[in-house]
């Protein structure tokens, strides 16, 4: 679909080099500045919102959903765009997790591994393969495992069958492990990226599908392996969601589907593909939770937060978009 | 018919530049009522620039554009509209997912808000018989038909717009003998009506036998203006070329028998561009395809790279067959490719100079499958080394770079490798200035010296003459003549324009 | 411009889909032991009428090849704004709706047009926010609307098989369908959807087109919300993602391409019928919900694998090398 | 009020012997969630072994419920059954059925006050529930020897008559002991991972020391408050801890409340209103008159009682 293949557009207006650019840019810059400023008065400002209980809070909240954005951000760099499948994927193998309980929490959670990259990795063959749309492919993907997860659970909430899914709830130095986890993961994710052949084959990819098969790159087996690991990191916001809740049903994966797109989008990875970085997502998340939270503090309703993560995405994507085209001209 | 008429439109001093690149200064002509005026000059020159400020494309940077005596912003495709100028741009510009009946009403101002697509039938079907396309039907969809009659539809789009200026780019480049011919008899009846219109084309006979006045352009200005009458093909050669380029083509000594045969193409078709191309070419040489926009030199290679899906035929490197239509079998094979778009199909603009010079050397640079820091900057040294780029942007992104060194960036990266057997080149100077075409000449020598095998395509005769040691000349999708010995550059330039006719067979 | 052909994809697709649906919904009494009656086919338009303004929004964007993912959130906030400012007025909710609704969309095209970002981050960044909008503006309740004359009239039968809310949105159909073949419009938003750059070169006006396009999708889609309010008598904050999936289920069968430029608002019927008429079917024989779930994940899947460029050239690929060579082989 | 009752009792020779050519058309709640599909698979099985015809109409969507009421008045059963997703949308169809004559029995949550008259029920004692949570949380908050304290509320859906009316039972309780004090009701949505992120935040709000009470409207959200309590690192349970209570009862409640991370809950469970239900669409069909409205007699759970109901709530 040519909405996301982004920019070059071979239509786009001669941009003239000079003050209006640097102005432009230098908007933008007065923008960015005034909204940090306002939001550190607006935090400051906020009872009990700079300590340590707090800053616990923000990450421990932002940390389910940003592992799943981890995992969604390999596969936008790769220029998928995204998968709206993440809620699915997340509470089918929540509901394996669990079943799985009774032999024991690390071959439960191999189990939920292994079978999110099963569920996830078809998807990315596909895409990468066959080049197949992946918005509507994931859509069809999302009512398939629905279906098929509601069929055989025969829709009733799966529970623990052992006791060992426990210990992913423990706090280690007073912190949840998720947390470390999520930041354990953002630095694999970010070195992967960075420092290794198939993150750097990613980035090419994302950046231009056409010039990647002109040049022999192996467009649909890096694509594959980029949705395999989105399936591993689903796996493990599944298995840590399933053991927060204790409990297990089609239901699990709630709005985890848009939080992490909204995470990705916050963190300043452009849909388009071939950038973003695991940080920049793990910093999106956090702005995310921490804008949720500074709000809640002040006492504004559920829907008064989820406006804001509209507006900040929004903002997010424009300046991106600006910025990028700014330094293009 | 001559240009006696009153002259109808008027360019002045046309400037505009593109960042650096002065693409057309100082422009000047005027087209008569009535007069079919041609705008010659080779790759580069400005035609388009000039066709698209007259069409509403881009604004002039200053000089006055005249229609009919009053002088016009054209500052949008519908200003240009209103003000009576009909446009077939250079590149394809008709909607494939539309009928035809609807691609001749798009953007025409007189259909009005309501769709008269019944009433305003007889009269597009005369608009497509006149161009030849009797036998489609207007309500196919577009898709259905080939390139030549998508022209022809766009052709026919402009004709029945009833334009005080119709302006034609290329209008020919990828039609044959016949649906030219259709053209040419169109575009006279338009003429015969008392309208103007300015005719691009690289193919010299059509200009001489359609036009009345040809305006020549060398490097952005305008060389002259003259009547055909006084002109012959090689005359005009002339004055595209500057001074006549009438020395010999060196030899470079090599022999013409040597070592075997590394690349084999036979009977290598693509349906509608492409008709059964054969070539063997030898280790340590350049070879150059030569051929128009449409003369299928392009999809020779673009097939050859496993880039056409619809390709058939025989490709063997070292006597291995190579799957045709799979990429990554061409590169496992040893078959490097630069495509004529950098942009789109080349680089990764938004990377640095590094990762684009090393995008497809990543196995070799990692161990594990991780990056070897020592592996890659050694490679990077000796690549950086080997474009004559400067080691200390190499972590600058590759947008940041002139047209010239991104294209040597492009080329470097076929370079320096080992497992590459044979590198092909589509238009590997298209855009690129003086300075960085000799760098990239230099480069590509350098690779035939260390025993590589070049293949590159090109319509410029200079390029063709200082750099390949063979010339194959094509035309509208079959070879015209292969050039192994001495070529004077007013031949090749016959034959990239001409197809394989004889003098006699043309009007002058 | 005719109708297309059938032997083109945005007739075909739903052609094929409603004829299917309409065997299997006549074949109701054989395979269950219920009787068809004239409420069902009132019955399935009536779940039309809930989907259908959706599928008409999605749809015209994506014909314009960009894809309006707010569509949800302007439904749910149409469907608020009618029931919080219209009980003292239907007609000031509906207003108000519509009103959004075109506000929404002309931002959204506006930024879209003007600073060529691609739809899906911007429209998903909307979709989040109104929901949030929505949800401010109710408390994050379910709004109950009292005006219950307005309830029992857009649902009541007409002509047996219809209610004024199906003919309204049915109406609208064909409104789009005539606007779309009667007016240019029809064809330059195929032009811009097809090739962007061949259309603003032909003298298209693309940037008008879209802002416009996205202000129909946001109009639409708050009347949408409007009509299912007071059909429901409330107005809920938070309609999940089920109807936008369902939207673009039926917009797909209904003949749009992914890749933009392709469809007509006759298909979009098409396509969202077949979609009415197979949940009338699933709520007649009582299928359970996730069998119709699957069967959707199956069409979606077929079309989207159908869709996919690469298999397409390797068909291609295919095709050539079965097909004989027949040229001399000559050496130059 | 039985006018139901007495307009469909007229048509079959209504023979005491099995209910053979009963036709129930079925609008509850869609497999998809929990407690309807053991509901469901209670209720239909029952009726169906009575010779009873159910069809199946069920969904988890509003929007879809509407038409499937729709539907069902269309069938002309003898007794349309419903569980009422989004009490205002189905006013209208409830009183589209009152005119087509068909009955219609309400389960579970109470109907719009508009139409009450117009329908049976058979109905959670949401109150009840409610009043069990409170009386759970000064239970176990005077247990640990606290005079005061303050407590939150994480509730379900707020739109729905459940959560209004089990948050009646619970302030009405709370308001005899004012000494516990509600600092903060906050919306869960029923969904277990939105609650947990809320809870995580109100503990750093308020600290450990500024809750010592939780109160989850059903098991799934006041495990995660529990769970989110842990990662604070607020202690949960025992002599000092957080006391923690449901009212709404799940098998891994049960489990909690025996590993003494919960302090209590209450029934509900799907098991006993479907075995309710089904009895009385039984004496209804079997002219026995049941009343009009009939409360699910609901207990409370705590440690104490927790064997007593380990089976029953097990199910869901
Ligand atoms: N949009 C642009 N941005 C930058 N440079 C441009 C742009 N368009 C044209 N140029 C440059 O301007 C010069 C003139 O280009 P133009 O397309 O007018 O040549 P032409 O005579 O039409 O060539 P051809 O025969 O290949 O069509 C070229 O050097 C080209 O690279
Ligand atoms: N849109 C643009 N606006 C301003 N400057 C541009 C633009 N595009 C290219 N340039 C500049 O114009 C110069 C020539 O560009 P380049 O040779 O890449 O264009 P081109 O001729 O269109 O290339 P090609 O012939 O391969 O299409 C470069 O300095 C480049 O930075
Ligand atoms: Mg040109
Ligand atoms: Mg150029």
């Amino acid at each position: 679909m040519n909405v996301m293949s982004a920019p070059p557009r071979s239509d786009a207006p001669i941009r003239r080099p000079g003050r209006s650019r640097s102005r432009a840019e230098l908007v933008i810059d007065a923008v960015l500045l005034l909204a940090v400023l306002a939001a550190i008065v607006l935090a400051l400002t906020t009872h009990r919102f700079a300590t340590v209980a707090n800053a616990k809070a923000i990450l421990t909240s932002a940390s389910l959903v940003g592992i799943a954005a981890l995992g969604l951000t390999l596969i936008t760099i790769g220029g998928s765009a995204v998968s709206l499948a993440i809620s699915p994927s997340v509470a089918a193998v929540g509901m394996i997790f669990l079943s799985a309980q009774s032999f024991g929490l690390v071959p439960a959670l191999a189990l939920a591994v292994l079978c999110g990259i099963l569920i996830t990795g078809v998807q990315g063959a596909i895409v990468g393969y066959a080049a197949a749309n992946p918005v509507v492919l994931t859509i069809a993907a999302s009512f398939a495992i629905t279906g098929i997860a509601t069929g055989v659970s025969g829709g009733s909430t799966v529970s623990p069958t052992g006791g060992g899914y426990d210990r992913l709830n423990a706090t280690p130095g007073g912190v949840a492990l998720s947390v470390y986890v999520l930041i354990g993961l953002a630095l694999i994710v970010q070195w992967t990226l960075r420092r290794t052949g198939f993150g750097r084959s990613l980035y090419l990819i994302g950046e231009n599908r056409r010039a990647a098969r002109a040049a022999g790159l192996p467009v649909g087996r890096t694509t594959a392996v980029a949705w395999l690991a989105a399936g591993a990191l689903f796996a493990v916001t599944a298995a840590f969601t399933a053991a927060f809740n204790t409990s297990a049903n089609v239901n699990l994966g709630g709005t985890l589907t848009f939080d992490a797109i909204a995470a990705v989008l916050a963190g300043g990875t452009p849909i388009a593909g071939g950038r973003g970085s695991a940080l920049r997502t793990l910093a999106g998340a956090v702005l995310i939770a921490a804008a949720s939270d500074i709000l809640l503090l002040r006492g504004s309703s559920t829907g008064v937060q989820i406006l804001v993560k509209g507006v900040i995405v929004l903002v997010v994507v424009v300046l991106v978009h600006l910025r990028t085209e700014g330094s293009r001209a | 018919m001559s240009a006696t008429g009153e002259e109808l439109v008027r360019v002045d001093d046309l400037t505009k530049s593109f960042g650096s690149t002065r693409a057309v200064h100082g422009a000047s002509f005027g087209i008569a009522a009535g007069e079919i005026h041609a705008l010659c000059g080779h790759n580069g020159a400005g035609k388009s620039t000039v066709v698209k400020m007259l069409s509403g494309q881009e604004t002039p940077d200053a000089g006055a554009i005249r229609i009919g005596g009053d002088r016009l912003d054209l500052h949008s495709r519908q200003v240009a509209q209103r003000s009576g100028v009909a446009l077939v741009d250079q590149e394809l510009s008709v909607v494939a997912s539309l009928t035809v009946a609807e691609n001749l009403m798009l953007g025409d101002l007189r259909a009005g808000w309501l769709n008269r697509r019944r009433a305003a039938g007889p009269r597009l079907r005369a608009l497509l018989d006149n161009v030849g396309l009797g036998h489609v039907d207007l309500d196919q969809p577009l898709s259905e038909l080939g390139i030549g009659e998508r022209q022809l539809v766009e052709i026919a789009r402009a004709l029945g717009q009833d334009a005080r200026l119709l302006i034609l780019d290329e209008p020919t480049a990828t039609l044959s003998d016949v649906e030219s011919e259709y053209v040419y008899a169109a575009v006279r009846a338009v003429a015969a009506t008392g309208r103007a219109i300015l005719f691009v084309s690289h193919r010299l006979g059509e200009v001489l036998g359609l036009c009345d006045r040809v305006t020549v352009m060398r490097d952005g200005a305008v060389v002259a203006t003259t009547a055909v009458a006084g002109l012959t093909i090689d005359s005009l050669i002339v004055q595209m070329l500057g001074e006549a380029p009438h020395r010999l083509r060196k030899r470079t000594g090599r022999e013409a028998e040597g070592p075997a045969e590394v690349l084999n193409v036979s009977g290598l078709s693509v349906a509608g561009r492409v008709d059964d191309f054969s070539i063997g070419l030898r280790p340590g040489r350049v070879y150059a395809l030569a051929g128009q926009l449409g003369s299928g030199a392009s999809e020779v290679l673009r097939a050859i790279a496993g880039l056409v899906p619809a390709a058939t035929g025989d490709i063997e490197v070292d006597g291995v067959t190579v799957r045709p239509g799979h990429p990554i079998a061409a590169t496992r094979a040893g078959i490097a490719f630069v495509s004529n778009d950098r942009k789109s199909e080349g680089l990764f603009l938004d990377k640095p100079i590094s990762w684009n010079l090393l995008a497809t050397r990543l196995p070799a640079v990692t161990r594990w499958g991780v990056i070897d820091r020592q592996r890659w900057s050694t490679a990077l040294t000796r690549l950086v080394g080997l474009c004559g780029l400067d080691g200390k942007r190499s972590a600058d992104s590759v947008r940041s770079l002139s047209g010239g060194n991104q294209q040597k960036v492009f080329v470097g990266r076929g370079l320096g490798r080992s497992d590459v057997r044979v590198l092909l080149l589509d238009d590997p100077t298209r855009g690129v200035d003086v300075g960085g075409r000799a760098a990239i000449h230099v480069l590509l020598r350098d690779a035939a010296d260390r025993g590589m095998t070049v293949l590159f395509s090109s319509t410029e005769l200079e390029e063709l003459l200082d750099l390949a040691d063979v010339v194959i000349t094509m035309h509208k999708g079959v070879v015209v003549r292969r050039h192994d010995g001495d070529v004077a550059g007013p031949v090749l330039l016959r034959e990239m324009t001409h197809g394989a006719a004889t003098p006699a067979e043309e009007r002058r | 411009m005719k109708p297309p052909s059938f032997r083109r994809p945005e007739a075909s697709l739903p052609v094929a889909a409603l004829v299917l649906t309409i065997i299997a919904f006549v074949l109701i009494p054989t395979y269950t032991d219920t009787a068809l009656s004239s409420f069902d086919v009132y019955n399935t338009l009536q779940i039309f009428a809930r989907l259908g303004l959706l599928t008409l929004a999605l749809g015209l964007t994506m014909i314009a090849g960009e894809f309006d993912l707010s569509v949800v959130g302007t439904y749910a906030l149409g469907g608020m704004l009618t029931v919080q400012a219209g009980q003292q007025h239907w007609a000031w909710g509906l207003l108000a709706a519509l009103g959004a609704g075109a506000a929404v969309g002309l931002l959204q095209g506006g930024l879209i047009a003007r600073l060529k970002i691609p739809s899906m981050p911007v429209t998903l960044a909307t979709y989040i926010a109104l929901l949030g909008l929505t949800s401010a503006l109710s408390g994050g309740l379910t709004k109950t609307y009292a005006n219950v004359t307005v309830t029992l009239w857009v649902d009541q039968p007409v002509l047996t098989y219809f209610s004024p809310r199906s003919l309204i949105t049915l109406g609208l159909f064909a409104a789009a369908a005539a606007v779309l073949s009667l007016s240019r419009w029809g064809r330059e938003l195929r032009a811009i959807g097809g090739d962007r750059r061949a259309g603003r070169v032909a003298g298209v006006r693309v940037d008008r087109l879209i802002v416009g396009t996205f202000a129909a999708s946001g109009v639409l889609s708050a009347l949408g919300g409007s009509l299912l309010s007071f059909s429901l008598g409330s107005a809920n904050p938070d309609p999940g993602v089920q109807p936008l999936i369902v939207a673009a289920a039926a917009a797909l069968l209904g003949g749009v391409s992914l890749a933009g430029g392709r469809g007509h608002p006759l298909g979009l019927l098409g396509g969202i019928l077949a979609v009415a008429l197979l949940a009338e079917i699933v709520a007649v024989a009582a299928v359970p919900q996730y069998v119709s779930q699957l069967f959707f994940a199956g069409l979606l899947g077929i079309i989207v694998v159908i869709d996919a460029p690469d298999l397409h050239s390797a068909l291609v690929r295919q095709r050539t090398r079965l097909r004989p060579s027949h040229h001399p082989r000559t050496s130059i | 009020a039985c006018g139901g009752g007495s307009s469909s009792g007229g048509g079959d020779t209504a023979g005491a012997a099995g209910l053979e050519g009963k036709t129930v058309n079925f609008v509850g709640y869609g497999k998809d969630n929990p407690w309807g599909a053991y509901f469901n698979g209670v209720f239909v099985p029952k009726l169906e072994s009575q010779g009873v015809k159910v069809v199946d109409l069920t969904t988890m969507d509003p929007g879809t419920a509407v038409t499937n009421f729709n539907q069902a008045i269309s069938n002309k059963p003898d007794l349309i059954v419903a569980a009422l997703l989004d009490t205002s949308s189905t006013v209208v169809p409830i009183k589209k059925a009152k005119q087509a004559g068909i009955p219609v029995l309400v389960f579970d949550g109470r109907p719009d006050p508009s139409v009450d008259a117009d329908v049976m029920q058979v109905l959670s004692d949401s109150e009840a529930l409610g009043t069990a949570a409170a009386q759970n949380l000064v239970e176990g908050l005077k247990a640990q020897g606290r005079n005061s304290g303050n407590l939150i509320a994480i509730t379900g859906t707020k739109s729905g008559f459940a959560a209004q009316d089990r948050m009646k039972g619970f302030d009405a309780e709370l308001a005899k002991t004012p000494e516990y004090k509600v600092v903060d009701i906050q919306d869960g949505n029923w969904d277990p991972t939105l609650s947990g992120k809320i809870a995580t935040q109100l503990f750093a709000k308020y600290g450990c020391s500024g809750i010592q009470g939780a109160y989850g409207m059903a098991d799934y959200q006041a495990l995660p408050i529990v769970a989110a309590a842990k990662q604070a690192g607020c202690p949960v349970g025992g002599k000092t801890g957080l006391v923690v209570t449901g009212s709404n009862c799940f098998k891994v409640g049960i489990d909690a409340i025996k590993a003494g991370t919960l302090y209590g809950t209450a029934t509900e469970d799907p098991g006993t209103i479907a075995e309710q239900t089904a009895d009385y669409v039984i004496r209804y069909f079997n002219q026995q008159n049941p009343p009009a409205k009939e409360l699910v007699k609901e207990e409370r759970v705590t440690a104490e009682n927790v064997a007593q109901f380990a089976e029953q709530c097990s199910k869901a």
